[in-house]
């Protein structure tokens, strides 16, 4: 087993084997160093049917026509171009959107820059499991809301939302769907048909694919209905300008294609280890799970460890790379509001541990994870002040 | 956020941390901080003739806070009342490269010692301290 | 030698052997899968210290301080940034800015954008030579500018502008200058300081580094005054959220740093080339040199042939990888707006060739190109109804 | 811009290109199009005993307009003044796969057509056309 043991798959996962020799094959063919935007030429051809093909591998996982998707330089952009975009362009109809307080920083940070210029924003509670009823959702519409924007998988606790029945009630109401699916596609099955999805996010990296890019799916009635965020030489359609990243593009297209055949399987890999470890973890006093215990990813789990501090917790496994809802360890300078939305209280929320497995992941290394989590907590609790229920 | 070896030395390896055990003396106790104020610390002494004979303390914190307990507790083992009293727990600042965000966690110490120093002049408790 | 001949360096270039190897290692490297903004862990740390690296190998090519460097999508998000960024900020002082109609469509389109929301921009038509005169930026100053946006080297011309003049009058005037540098850096010498830049466009793809990803300098002055156009994370202080891309930003270090070393012999190889073709094309009655015959770059050569039709004049060309300022050959839908600003008729812009040299580019290649074009020239003139002077 | 494999084999050997060499017969020329409209096409003929015995294009303009020209003049050759009068350039759109953008530019060849036929009827001239 290498150490440090990786246990952090939702914030990225190591680029596939299958998936790096095509990124290493475009970027050592001097022919697909065209531009792919230089048709006029055989090296352009040659890159822009990579990139077609990739178009059609990303869209096929999520159901999707080929021409419905554009690339982006990553799930935030994705987000960005679909709330700001559809805002911006349907200005006119409303200036009102839905979302919730558990949303990744990219929807939560674009919705506030709306704010911050007139829109009206919605801001959801969920219930203490992490679930945002599809009732509050249609009771958050207004006549001028334009589009509600929600999460498939959450991901800090990996929580499933019901997009399927959200959908329904949002194409009801004739307002637009959009989903973060960053965290859920190729690891929970996602269809934008049957789940009546209008903008869907994606990201590659979180799919064994390349950090550096990632897709929009707009829904073919809408996709020249979105305003882009940034102009230049009319690539995709004029919604996403920029020479287009024909390894990275590509390397994505495989990533998704890959996903789309062992979907079963790494679900069934994934569950057996969160279980493996949420099993481990319940011999202790004092573990609380962060999010619903049924209806959520198999790749992720979220525990608040009561009696110890979060930046302590997290100092003492060193030997595990984990995320942490702890201020000091991260970017935020907050305890996790996802999990402040959940009704966690600042200690527990810093308290917390996000493991995430992945395809490599092994049953040993879960073991070890549980080994040291035990250790750390037993030792942090022995001298700590408070006092652990159980314990 | 960084930590310095000397965090990491006291962390990996805390010295008077947990309860205080059973012993002769007076027993005597203090606490600073709390943990909405992102750091609660205890001190237990017991004190004999004028001099600290044991000492202990708990901590919910961050490394930092936990270095420092562990630092200021070797630092206090033996001394006298009046040692105690000049105690400046600032000077854990330099040794443990506390981050100037965090110095306020080092008051907390400042706080639970003050109490323990009360506690002492007004007799404190004569029967050992209760197991926690 | 390998057909198609590329000669389209200016549109993309094949990456740098270091620079792939490099790149494979990261994405190959499972301890390098970490997201660089998670700093608690192993992981994060690593790939964290892989893009300072990069940070400071591409402020090193431009004489900036590493922190004054944001990584991007590539030069389209740079300009974007730059100009909508700036304007945005600086809304309040002034909703004036002065560009070129020479400029890149990234910088174009971003005016465009601003310009539909209310701001005045003054397009400054340099002279037939391609030249933008220092004096016309000056007089086109008012009170209310808040920048003025001009390229170094010119993506179809190569032209080279006077940066340094410019430089010192915008700073004599307290606007900002921002230069797109994508064709430039690395092919010229640039220096942020010594030309008094406040804000640069990089791209690693035409430096031999990767497609997708590209940077933008801001001084440090002015480095927390720029509105981002993309939310979330808070990566890149805030101006430039979404996980940074390890081995895309790591592989545009690599290259930039190549660049800077190899640069003096670079100019000379390609300005070699360009020579010997131009020498070689002379010998055609009808060839005439689009832009300046001293101020430009040695990586482009751009000329525009009399009495033959664009279109078939790239279709005969078809074991050349070029560019051409036809329109049926490229995303545009008109003749090059950048040779129409020079002066030349639709007919001479639509028939015009764009060759462009790098570093593996050889003679022969040079004197293959010069023989097929002399070929379809000569051909394409056998039934042209059109006589060309000394013919 | 996608090329059919008509349209490549006559621009890789236009039949009947370039200007019209002397010969037999009356010779009448008529042009269609120009610079500005994005192709310029010239058609000469040779007439003799109401047939054509021989005939040229030259052309300015796109591998369409070029195969085109080409083309038609390869099924024009030989033939009488009723079949060159009933001659509807557009039939050259489907073998040669002319998108829908650039049929126009057949009409460029039907009106050089068509002043080549005014000129057959007005007598044309008996010398040889001036060689280009
Ligand atoms: C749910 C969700 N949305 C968006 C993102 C942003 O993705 P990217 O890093 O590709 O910008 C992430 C990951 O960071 C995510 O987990
Ligand atoms: C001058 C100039 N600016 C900007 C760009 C856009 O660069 P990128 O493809 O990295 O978005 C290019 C190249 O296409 C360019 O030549």
């Amino acid at each position: 087993m290498q150490l440090p043991v990786y246990l952090d798959y939702a914030a990225s996962t190591p680029v596939d084997p299958a998936v790096l020799a095509l990124m290493t094959d475009c970027l050592a063919r001097p022919e697909l160093a065209g531009n792919p935007a230089a048709l006029g030429h055989a090296a352009g051809r040659v890159a822009q049917a990579l990139v077609e093909k990739a178009r059609a591998q990303v869209a096929a996982l999520i159901n999707a026509r080929p021409d419905e998707l554009v690339f982006t330089s990553g799930a935030t952009e994705s987000d960005n171009l679909a709330i700001i975009g559809v805002a911006q362009f349907r200005e006119a109809r409303g200036r009102h959107l839905v979302t919730a307080l558990t949303e990744h920083k990219a929807v939560i940070e674009s919705c506030r820059h709306l704010a911050a210029r007139g829109w009206r924003i919605t801001w959801l509670r969920p219930d203490a499991d992490g679930l945002v009823a599809p009732a509050a959702v249609e009771a958050a519409l207004e006549p001028d809301t334009v589009l509600v924007s929600l999460m498939q998988v959450n991901n800090e606790t990996g929580v499933i939302q019901d997009i399927a029945a959200i959908g329904a009630i949002c194409r009801r109401h004739a307002v637009l769907l959009h989903v973060d699916a960053a965290q859920g596609a190729g690891r929970e099955p996602i269809d934008v048909r049957a789940q009546q999805i209008d903008l869907l996010s994606l990201s590659a990296h979180k799919l064994y694919g390349p950090k550096g890019v990632g897709a929009l799916f707009i829904d073919q009635a809408h996709v020249r209905r979105v305003a882009p965020l940034l102009f230049g030489g009319g690539q995709e359609r004029g919604l996403r300008p920029g020479t287009l990243a024909t390894h990275q593009i590509a390397g994505m297209g495989e990533a998704f294609s890959l996903a789309a055949q062992r979907l079963p399987v790494e679900v069934a890999h994934t569950r057996a280890l969160r279980d493996r470890l949420w099993t481990g973890l319940q011999q202790m006093p004092g573990v609380l799970l962060n999010g619903h215990v049924q209806q959520r990813s198999g790749h992720i789990l979220n525990v608040s460890i009561e009696g110890v501090e979060g930046e302590s917790l997290f100092y003492s496994l060193g030997e595990l790379c984990v995320a942490s809802g702890s201020a000091c360890t991260s970017l935020a300078n907050e305890a996790s509001p996802v999990l402040r939305a959940l009704g966690r209280s600042a200690a527990l929320a810093q308290a917390s541990i996000r493991f995430s497995f992945g395809r490599t992941t092994t049953a040993a290394e879960v073991d070890f994870a549980l080994e040291r989590v035990a250790q750390a907590v037993r030792k942090l609790r022995s001298f700590s002040p408070l006092r652990v229920a159980g314990g | 956020m960084d930590y310095s070896s000397e965090v990491a030395r006291h962390f990996a390896a805390p010295r008077h941390a947990g309860p205080l055990a059973a012993g002769p003396g007076m027993a005597v106790q203090g606490e600073g901080g709390s943990v909405e104020q992102g750091a609660l610390v205890r001190f237990q002494l017991r004190v004999d003739a004028g001099r600290v004979v044991a000492l202990a303390w708990q901590a919910w914190g961050c490394p930092h806070t936990i270095a420092a307990c562990s630092l200021a507790a070797e630092m206090l083992d033996g001394r006298s009342r009046a040692e105690l009293e000049a105690f400046d727990p600032l000077a854990l600042r330099a040794p443990l490269s506390v981050p100037a965000g965090k110095t306020g966690r080092l008051l907390f110490i400042q706080d639970a010692l003050r109490k323990c120093l009360a506690a002492w002049d007004n007799g404190g408790q004569r029967t050992p301290l209760q197991e926690e």
